[in-house]
């Protein structure tokens, strides 16, 4: 049991600390990109992820470089593609929202609130038909659900049993309209009995929680089970979009949950309980953060995309100029 | 399975056969093609007008699945299992209904391969019906082919008859790309000459239906039987309409409707949908550019009166083109 | 509390014999209209309407006539409409589907599923407002309790507390497709609590049942209390569009729901319990059908829409020829 | 409130600043004016760009009501709201999101006062942003404006300047058809004169912004102030570029453009959306009809590439049609 938890930490640190730099980079204006920071919900993707293997889909969303990180794609190609790069998972042609890498199950990224359920359904759909074991999952906000998708998502998946996760990452705002304004749910999880779904609320920030949770969810997937909605409280240190004020926010709010991070709380948990030693995690984050300058250098270092790529894949074969 | 599907070659088919012969084909050629949609399964009688009648019993309800009404759901599942490598069909009852799951096929089906850089793609085909003559009013008859032709990704396809949706439904199944592949209701049970079997139409390329040197009639979808009725009439003034189905809407063979119009020099486009900015605007402003100072007339379109389709008989007549209209805008160019 | 039984039997009867009357002339061929028969389902809108005046709303759906005449949409104008005729509702424009009547509050009739709610929520919130005291009701069916519009709907109307009706006429089938292929839901009034909303599930077959859950709805709406959701449980004895072969319905179904066909039931209940006698009752349905003769010959005599209507009401001012 | 709707006459002022002041002027006017959206009350900072700021402060969170992430949900309640005599302002945060909405602007907004035969009308006009630029790739950035266009019953307003925006608002607020008005996201914050107070600008109508009697530009949004630039740049070389500023994209203002391009006998059309199937093509096939024989060249029309917005800086600037690119049109139909 020991790796996993050290393996959880693994994701969230590579979340924290990539999401550390994307801030940066982006500030300093050596990358120009909307980034949409992922800082104080590390613990959601990386204890999801680590039920998952490479052959489970995850559909995400504009605020993704945590699921994407935490599901495996490689750190290089996610710069480049946030930085616009021809060397990107998307050869720059996506970008932040849009971030597309099958090999690691990253089959979608939506700009649009809810449409990474619809898709994942699919997913799913083609894994149920076809015999395999896959699941998939959907990341979603807590904004995302008051939109049509869900409803229509949440019913098909639960009809059909599809081996499917709806993971809604709780932050408690959606943009800057907090979730009681616009969520009629006292829990959103309770929505899932009008489905005859599995429904759970879990705290987003603690690691175990979520582990535990997905863990139950895969499981049910992958046997047949159908879905589950999983609600995951937490909460955006950095805002809606990198720049925002968050002056919508209530007061003190963001310093309490910034004072309960949840990497550092479970870092220490994981030493006081013998997981790993202070070494053992201090090594590993400076691999990570070595592996980010490499990433970082590669993204800027690499070259534009050809502006011929404008006729490329807009259908199979390439427009003429 | 359709009794048409069952004989070797009938003498005549229509299009509901024509459509379920290219799905059984399909879906027997290759076990990724799948159908969703509302009551497609044959427990709910294999769709509204018995399109996929068969299917399920043939393949399976796993393979071929009635929904709930949930538009956005039925090709969101389609796009998820398409970037898989299945070849999706899905079903969107009525063409209008498109209005509840644009997203879903404008910013996932046609968007996906080029947001990806052409890591996924989407081999999804979604049928649809429509057409005005029924007396089903504002909201369930419009043609809106305009809006994905507009949309980069996506190729719209709109067959004239029975053979062509066969050909063409085969054709799409079996394409990369996504595909909005239109049909026309009224028209559903008129009969037509069979199809070769197996035979598959390529996308992207006009049909000339009518040979003639003085004026080429450019359409799709159903109103090309009365572009062909008109011609034949005209033709008996000794009169030469060319008559272009273009088949596949967008992109369309804009070489063959240069071909055409640069011999006959004039044009008349006709379609069901409302003429202003509709897909009649882009082919006579490419004919206008490329045959600049050598066309003998304006060209001149032919579409529905710009409102809702109305609901009255005579105001649904009046809404539709008509071939007196068509005759009318031949006989304008031939001025 | 007589006159309200007698005035719900008395708004049964026109639908009743309504609906009777235009399958017949359908089948005749006089008037030519795709028609959604409502039979079966008279109790719902008749004893839902008995606490509305023509000051509520209604929001309908191509299913609508007998919405539309227990709101109290005159005949003859509603038959010249679905005749397509120039002296309709609509001057033939929108047609059965699309029934319009300021007058009785019959302010919008959709042919798309699931989109009677989300104006009806805009007809309460214009009432909220202005401080009125009005209510808003959307009828729709069970299958349409499946569509995102559904959702978005009831999230707001909660949020809002919008002086709303949800009304949901379960009639165990959308088109072709029983309920439980659909609908996740064991009770569609198990969705409500996903809202935070009152929700109850009444015998949509039982006036007093329909009546007393309206009752409390409406009252609820009125004194700021914001939105309910009633599904009524019915069936439609005539399928889904006149003409269908219904096939797909259960062995033995149709006719058991037929042998427990609400009106006469409660005709005879009214008459069992001293509320009407078979004459007064009599009477009135005699009036009803003599009024629909009156209704039909209008109808059918009346003179089309000149073709100069295509260009108008497109916008407010008239379209040039 | 914004600072500059508490001045007098501020020198210069924003799209943002202008917008602000229509509304808290429409709203001030009558109290039917109601607005709704996605952040729109001032607890949530007034709109992600501020354009609603002060309106809930100063008219009330009744009035003025952030809503759900439920695009249905606030038009249907605009349109709701609409039929019984107010006059919603509803707010769709891009252009691209009425893609999860089509059907209530479409079949209902657009076809409820044709369907009712009159007697129901949508005083609705829904404030809408877009454009490429800023890096938002494939699905916030697009213009879709030639899809409402071809739907008839509703208006499409597109106004290129913080003063055509405050003056086409308001005439949009109190028109009584629904009004689609179309913000350009990166030239919210681009300085210009301020409007005429009270005056407001009639839809349907053109605006000359250049004179010139060579050849006719005709554009709408943002880049008109890009066809503006080209047409004084062209000025020292004698070359005479009208600019029309059409406003109003539909029902757009043939007349005017009949009498300028009559007048130049070329023409250039420019927008940002895709060119195929969009709004060019309608207006270059009417100036092709009604000028046939008398242009002096082919009607050029410059759009965005055929492809979805791209995120890459390089390929988005490529993108979005350019200077350079009007000005090559220019001289294309000077030649
Ligand atoms: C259909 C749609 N409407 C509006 C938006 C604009 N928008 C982007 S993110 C967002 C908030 C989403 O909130 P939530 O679902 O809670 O996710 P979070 O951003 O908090 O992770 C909104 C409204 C959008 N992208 N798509
Ligand atoms: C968005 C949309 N999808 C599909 C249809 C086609 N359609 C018309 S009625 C209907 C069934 C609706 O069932 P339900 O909501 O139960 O109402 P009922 O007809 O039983 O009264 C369907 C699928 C439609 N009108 N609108
Ligand atoms: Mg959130
Ligand atoms: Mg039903």
């Amino acid at each position: 049991m020991k790796s996993v938890y050290v393996d959880i930490y693994r994701r969230m640190t590579l979340i924290k600390q990539n999401d550390e730099r994307f801030r940066a980079v982006i500030k300093l204006g050596r990358i120009i990109s909307p980034y949409y920071p992922v800082r104080g919900q590390e613990a959601i993707p990386a204890a999801v992820s680590a039920n998952l293997t490479n052959d489970d889909y995850i559909c995400t969303i504009y605020r993704g470089v945590h699921d994407m990180l935490a599901k495996g794609v490689p750190m290089r190609a996610l710069w480049a593609e946030i930085a616009g790069k021809a060397t990107g998972t998307c050869k720059g042609k996506g970008g932040p929202m849009h971030v597309t890498h099958p090999a690691t199950g990253v089959m979608v990224t939506t700009g649009i609130v809810g449409s990474s359920m619809p898709i994942a359904n699919g997913l799913a759909l083609a894994a149920q038909i076809r015999g395999e074991k896959r699941v998939a999952v959907a990341y979603f906000g807590d904004g995302a659900s008051n939109i049509g998708a869900f409803h229509e998502s949440l019913n098909m998946a639960s009809l059909w049993k599809l081996p499917v996760l709806f993971v809604c990452q709780n932050n408690g705002y959606g943009e800057h309209t907090r979730y009681e304004l616009a969520t009629s749910a006292a829990k959103i999880s309770d929505r899932a009995a009008g489905y005859q779904m599995a429904g759970v609320t879990v705290d987003g920030n603690d690691p175990l929680a979520v582990y535990a949770a997905a863990k139950e969810a895969v499981e049910r997937a992958r046997s047949g089970g159908g879905p589950t909605l999983i609600e995951a409280r937490t909460f955006r240190f950095f805002g809606h979009l990198l720049g925002d004020a968050d002056n919508y926010m209530k007061k003190g709010e963001k310093e309490a949950a910034m004072a309960n991070d949840p990497v550092p709380k479970f870092r220490a948990w994981l030493i006081a309980n013998g997981h790993a030693t202070e070494a053992d995690l201090a090594a590993m984050e400076a691999g990570i953060e070595k592996e980010i300058d490499a990433a970082v250098e590669f993204a800027l270092s690499s070259p534009n995309p050809d502006v011929a790529e404008l006729r490329r894949d807009v259908f199979a074969h390439e427009l003429s100029a | 399975m359709s009794t048409a599907t069952s004989t070797a070659k009938p003498n005549t088919l229509n299009t509901v056969q024509a459509v379920n012969m290219a799905l059984d084909e399909a879906m027997g050629l290759d076990p990724n093609v799948i159908v969703l949609g509302e009551d497609v399964a044959d427990e709910q009688e294999g769709g509204i007008a018995g399109v996929t009648k068969g299917l399920s019993t043939k393949y399976g309800k796993s393979r071929v699945r009635s929904t709930p009404i949930s538009e956005q759901a039925i090709i969101g599942a389609a796009i998820g299992a398409a970037i898989v490598g299945m070849r999706p069909v899905a079903e969107i009852m009525l063409m209008n209904f498109t209005t509840v799951c644009m997203d879903m096929i404008v910013n996932h089906a046609a968007k996906l391969r080029f947001m990806s850089g052409g890591q996924t793609h989407v081999p999804l085909t979604i049928r649809t019906m429509t057409g005005a003559g029924f007396g089903t009013g504002g909201q369930h008859s419009d043609y809106l082919e305009a809006w994905f032709a507009h949309t980069a990704g996506i190729k719209v396809v709109a067959p004239s008859c029975p053979a062509d949706a066969y050909g063409l439904m085969l054709s799409c199944v079996f394409d990369d790309d996504p595909c909005l592949f239109i049909e026309n209701m009224p028209a559903y049970w008129a009969p037509g000459a069979p199809p070769e079997k197996g035979v598959r139409i390529p996308l992207g390329k006009a049909n000339i239906v009518r040979s003639g040197g003085d004026v080429t009639v450019i359409g799709y979808s159903r109103i090309v039987s009365d572009c062909i009725a008109v011609a034949d009439k005209l033709a008996k003034e000794k009169i030469g309409v060319e008559v272009l189905d273009l088949r596949t809407v967008s992109p369309f063979d804009e070489e063959a409707i240069l071909n055409s119009v640069g011999k006959t020099r004039r044009a008349v486009i006709v379609h069901e949908a409302v003429t202003p900015f509709g897909v009649g605007a882009e082919i006579a402003t490419r004919i206008n550019k490329a045959l600049f100072g050598k066309l003998a007339a304006p060209v001149e379109r032919v579409g529905a009166s710009y409102c809702p389709v109305p609901f009255s008989k005579p105001l649904e007549t009046a809404f539709v083109p008509s071939q007196a209209q068509i005759e009318a805008a031949v006989r304008t160019v031939l001025k």
